[in-house]
């Protein structure tokens, strides 16, 4: 008999038509320009990504389809691009799409009109930009900041240090959090602004991502660098949020293709005679890796639904982001152990997914830190 | 069926509110069963046969069948507004849940005119009670295994053998049952057959089977030359099988709970949260304590992915990826979780946990215990979770059978 | 390779000679007196046990193991009757055995001489009582205590309610908490003490166990009935401690039992033409049940070993509890799912065990509890 | 043997303790392997083979073993109390762990008086360095079906095939290898031999395996061709498989460990409550934090059960119920916490659980996230968790074969 399980809850999820098309085009596209070879080969080159990528991205009009069209973009919603990083997290690209989008829509956010104008059109069209918010004390409270901006007669000064700025090398803004006023704030940092040697690349669990320590003492940008400071904080929840839906729909669809890799092992390799696949203690455990997925595959598809709804967005990406992270861990744990002796390799695709895993749970919160939140927000 | 009137649709929708506002029974001074598997008492049976058939005659089930036979002709829309009315007041359940959810899609879908004409409209008012009789006491996963035996004699089948886990079995005026025609068929499956089985009659005897809980609500069923009409036969000899999957099919998907209303109550994130707001750990109401709220959030969570499952399931571009998958996934996952939800109630108690139904000590009067247990039956009936595992594993990520 | 984790932890475990001998003496005893249908049979009883067993035990001399020779006993530690207790577990045997001793420990502790004079002798040889100590705040903390006493020139006057009082019926003295003077105080009442209509049997989980509601109002005892206030805190959690050790050791018994109970089930019951325990899904989680099981009895020893030691002791008694708690609290589920539809009767002993695993761990604390407790113990 | 001395093995303790604590490198500034399976450049191999042979000359390796033979020839209780001192000051580990661990027992119980001459000294003193050969690429857990070919031909035999997963095998002086000589015997398991073959030779390649780490440790070896001496033939053609499993048996019981050190470097709860307190979690030490105290606390008791397993084990009447219980399930139960450890441990770290080995962000220098990718070693290697499930349940539980 069918349960009746919380019929008064009517959750929400629907799909545009946009997404849904985009969903078919990011499929083909991101398989087609990222098979695994493609990934193992960028995994030893210095950017971690082809250009030629880039562009084709940019000249599809990904890159602008949160921007509002004033600005050269398309003015959709966030949630529209959860369709295409959910493949690029299908196949483990890695690219400075989801820190531009995100740059992009802080500077929506709090940008004063002047840098909208100037920046918006450049982001919505190909220039890439990254965000410098974490800092030493590993924390995702994104408010707790201690590097610093003060005027000065030279323009706007930065001091301390920033870590996991990914893709930072090819980003040609950064923007930066800092205390302002003792009061948090966000400053734009073009890449000319950097002292030289400023940026050092870090070494990160995730093989196939750049990231990179930035130094901002010494740094010195014009006065008009600093953003609306009344909407810092605000925006810096804005920012969380969006990158934990971005991030959810990496890991959900890692988590698709990390299933689907190790099944293709399982029906494959045989031990004791028999198909591996067809013992339960993997079978089993396949299938509660699968629903796993599904479980998270549906709340990020609620996440992208309700993500501009005051409220019950935030609910909804905290649990897409939670349970995103919890599934694709615990398929990505799974494959190696699954793969046997080869699952030990480097050459067994399991540990990149496994790795990136742990870099996506890392960034902007586990899933302790979201239900958390969420008790918060619910109870 | 022409496009559904909004204006008639919302007219009717204020209408059901009003109504299950105002007819739902409070105060009830039993113990009202929780799903349709735990009607224990003529009192229990009573009421609830009494309820269905006030809801039934209010309008409120059945709204899309056929008027011909009973129902009231309306677009599916209707009805689910109605049900999900139902939901919202918490209304006691449907009693007659193997009719609603089983027999009668079947009928309507494969039964003749007159098989409709005769059964249909007493599944709705719940003047006829139906049972199911697959499982058997020696092959309880392995329906295809089924040895009771059916023989044909002249206009009449002669029925030879046991059912078990017959919810309302003592009730019951049909069984849906599963039985074996032909030993000699080329594979077993082919050798069974499928009958709408009369229950009063000689030669059938019921002997209800005590729960976990404690309780009654199932019976075992024992056929001993027991004779039925040969008009009884679903289909033709050898098509059991195939029906018996079909009706199982009707459990879920698109197609599930079209006759409307629901037939468990299940608990509501609403209900435990209320039970952590008053019970206490350690002197302090639980809902205070960190990692009790971690945990009730993380219940929350996979609650609302239970349903966001089944909506996705019905937005192609979001389901395409392994067709099937939510849906022969939704048994194992509300199972599971419904045992799980009901465990972590338990330990919020303290040592109140320790009661039982009926001590005015217990929580809710132990319907958290008393849940936990009875749980089992979804996580056993209709293919345990490990068979669902094996089913999902096999049939929606193509692993190969073991 | 042997790992050589925790080598510098130094674990402790042993096992006296007299242990040694009691684990097969009453793995024997309890075998003999409670078969399954022994057990059944008592379910509908109104005392739950066969006052004959009751007088053999007595007998045997096991209820004065851990009372001074002086007062009759033969004065070892409590530890010692962990094997007795655990075999009682393993048949599912309900006395008001551990009732009895942890009363007969309290008197020891916080009894004044002329108590001890009066009642341990008593105690040591088969005069069964019990221990009034839940409140309907479900409260763990055993000084949580709103009922309370009072010297009137009749007595002590006592009032409030007690809950899951254990075999209240067949006791004859009661160790009652209350407040006195505003602070915990444990008060002697003997039976005769209470009113008519004072205990009412409670509906608990347990179909096994009798248990008792206390109405206090009105009782009045002789004014020497209170035990010595201040050792009552100290008492109380020694109290804790010895009833955590005793449910630790019936918990490790029954998780052994319904383990066994399933296993048989599995080695003979066939499913699809394949006797059920050779599928991995049962299989393996019987493994894992059987580890939690072993895992949980060295806790248990290592518990009974280090009992009398200052904090070492709790550290031991609190992991026993927490780990038997888990184990058999999985075992017995998944004893109820793996017998499949006849798991799901009352004549399958699943149940049993599953329900007396619920009784268990709601009193005296369940893991979450103690691993609170341990934390502020050793982080 | 004679009763202990126990002033005398006070004595030897007092010694070794002393001697540790002087001779312990620290500071080194390099990563030390953690385990015997992480040598992977010339430099870590150089030093490990050094401080063996520093503790072997110092008297605290193989004090138990005969002294004919290059061993102390004195009680195992001597050696125990150095390992117990080893283990206290966190010594680098025992880099010859095939040898210590598996040839070397292996030949003192039924090796010959000349393969014990040759080979245990240099076993001891890491001159000779030992690897094992039995995995093969297509059979990971399926020994017994090895398909490395050993063929006699007068004096010699020839070898061809592959083993993977060899420790050490670049640096590797010999190898016990189980090869098939007999394609045709009546079981696959009766047509295998065991062979103390020389891994410097012609026709012996290897390859270095990159784990998922990114770092070595491992080798494939090829045999093309090889030809070693007919006198690598331990006991008799076809008996392979008995004394391969005779080897395994090693790694656990009251004999594993009798050469004495240890070649594992085990996180100590120590170590992760250090991690808890300097680790940030939401701008606070992740120790302050009730959930993680909890999780912590609970590794810390399932730390503390491995241990009591193995020392209840040694106790007959608590070990009785179940043979082997302890003794087999210790490997499923230490791999399988060791890894759920390091998982935790980097939960611990907020966006720090980013780094890897050698950023200076990372906390421990990535040792955690190292630490469980290396972890799968040893829940895949020697027989999976999976495996040893299937061991345990029907060994020690008895339940039927699948």
């Amino acid at each position: 008999m069918s349960a009746l399980i919380n019929a008064g809850l009517t959750p929400s999820i629907g799909l545009s038509e946009e997404q849904a098309q985009l969903i078919d085009i990011a499929q083909n596209f991101c398989r087609d320009k990222s098979p695994i070879d493609q990934v193992r080969k960028l995994l030893d080159d210095d950017t971690g990504f082809d250009p030629a990528v880039w562009r084709e991205i940019a000249e599809l009009g990904w890159l602008g389809i949160g921007v509002p069209e004033e600005f050269g973009g398309i003015g959709l919603g966030l949630g529209e691009l959860v369709p295409i990083v959910e493949q690029m997290g299908r196949h483990l690209m890695a690219l400075p799409f989801v820190s531009t989008i995100v740059a992009a829509q802080a500077i929506l956010h709090a940008g004063t009109s002047q840098q909208q104008q100037k920046y918006l059109p450049a982001l919505a069209s190909g220039t890439a930009a990254s965000l410098a918010l974490c800092e030493e004390n590993a924390d995702w409270d994104l408010e707790n900041i201690s590097c610093t901006a003060s005027q000065t007669d030279q323009g706007l000064v930065l001091s301390g240090r920033k870590f996991l700025v990914t893709d930072a090398h090819q980003a040609e803004l950064f923007i930066v959090s800092v205390r302002y006023d003792d009061k948090p704030a966000l400053v734009i940092v073009p890449r000319a602004a950097l002292a030289e040697g400023a940026m050092s690349r870090e070494k990160i669990i995730d093989d196939t991502r750049r990231s990179y320590a930035l130094d901002l003492n010494g740094v010195c940008v014009d006065a008009d660098s600093l953003m609306e400071q009344a909407k810092a904080a605000e925006t810096l929840a804005y920012i969380e949020l969006a990158s934990s839906l971005l991030l959810a729909a990496e890991m959900v669809g890692g988590a698709y293709n990390v299933i689907d890799y190790t099944l293709d092992y399982l029906k494959t390799r045989k031990q004791f005679g028999k198909l591996i696949g067809s013992y339960q203690s993997l079978k089993h455990t396949m299938v509660d890796a699968h629903m796993g997925y599904e479980r998270a595959r549906s709340h990020l598809y609620s996440a992208a639904y309700l993500f501009d709804q005051q409220g019950e967005g935030e609910v909804a990406v905290r649990m897409a982001k939670a349970e995103a992270n919890e599934a694709f861990s615990f398929a990505a744990d799974r494959a190696i152990q699954f793969h046997g002796g080869f699952g030990f390799t480097y050459d067994c695709d399991a540990q990149l997914y496994r790795r990136r895993a742990i870099w996506c749970s890392a960034l902007h919160g586990d899933a302790r830190y979201h239900r958390r939140k969420l008790a918060d927000l619910m109870l | 069926m022409t496009a559904v009137d909004q204006k008639q649709l919302q007219e009717f929708k204020q209408q059901a509110e009003a109504w299950f506002a105002e007819n739902t029974p409070r105060e009830v001074d039993f113990m009202l069963p929780l799903t349709f598997m735990e009607v224990g008492t003529d009192q229990q049976f009573e009421f609830l046969r009494a309820w269905q058939n006030k809801v039934y005659e209010a309008g409120y089930l059945g709204a899309h069948w056929p008027k011909e036979f009973g129902g009231g002709g309306l677009d599916r829309a209707f009805q689910d507004v109605a049900t999900k009315a139902m939901a919202a007041e918490r209304t006691p359940i449907m009693l007659n849940a193997i009719g609603l959810n089983w027999t009668g899609p079947l009928l309507l879908d494969r039964g003749s005119e007159e098989e409709k004409k005769k059964y249909i409209k007493g599944i709705l008012s719940a003047e006829e009670i139906w049972c199911q009789g697959f499982s058997e006491p020696d092959h309880g996963s392995d329906l295809g295994n089924a040895q009771t035996r059916a023989v044909r004699e002249g206009d009449e089948y002669v029925i030879n053998g046991s059912k078990i886990w017959t919810t309302q079995g003592n009730y019951a005026d049909y069984m849906i049952l599963l039985a074996r025609t032909n030993p000699q068929a080329e594979s077993k499956y082919k050798g069974l057959s499928f009958f709408l089985s009369p229950m009063k009659g000689q030669g059938i005897e019921t002997v209800p089977i005590r729960k976990l809980t404690g309780e009654y609500g199932f019976t075992q069923t024992f056929f001993d030359n027991a004779r039925i009409p040969a008009s009884c036969l679903m289909g033709q000899e050898g098509e059991g099988w195939l029906i018996a999957m079909q009706t199982l099919e009707y459990e879920r998907g698109a197609r599930s709970g079209q006759a409307g209303g629901h037939v468990m109550m299940s608990a509501d994130p609403a209900d435990i949260l209320e039970l952590a707001r008053h019970a206490q750990i350690n002197g302090k109401p639980a809902i205070e304590d960190p990692a009790i709220r971690e945990e009730l959030v993380a219940l929350m969570t996979e609650a609302r992915a239970l349903g966001l499952n089944s909506r996705r399931d019905k937005i192609q571009p979001l389901a395409q990826d392994r067709p099937m998958s939510l849906a022969l996934g939704s048994k194992l996952a509300s199972t599971d979780f419904y045992q799980r939800l009901n465990a972590f109630a338990i330990a919020m108690q303290g040592t109140r946990a320790a009661y039982y139904v009926g001590d005015p000590q217990a929580h809710d009067n132990g319907v958290w215990q008393r849940g936990y247990l009875n749980s089992f039956s979804a996580t056993i009936g209709g293919g345990t979770s490990q068979i669902q595992r094996n089913i999902i594993g096999e049939h929606v990520l193509g692993l190969p059978k073991g």
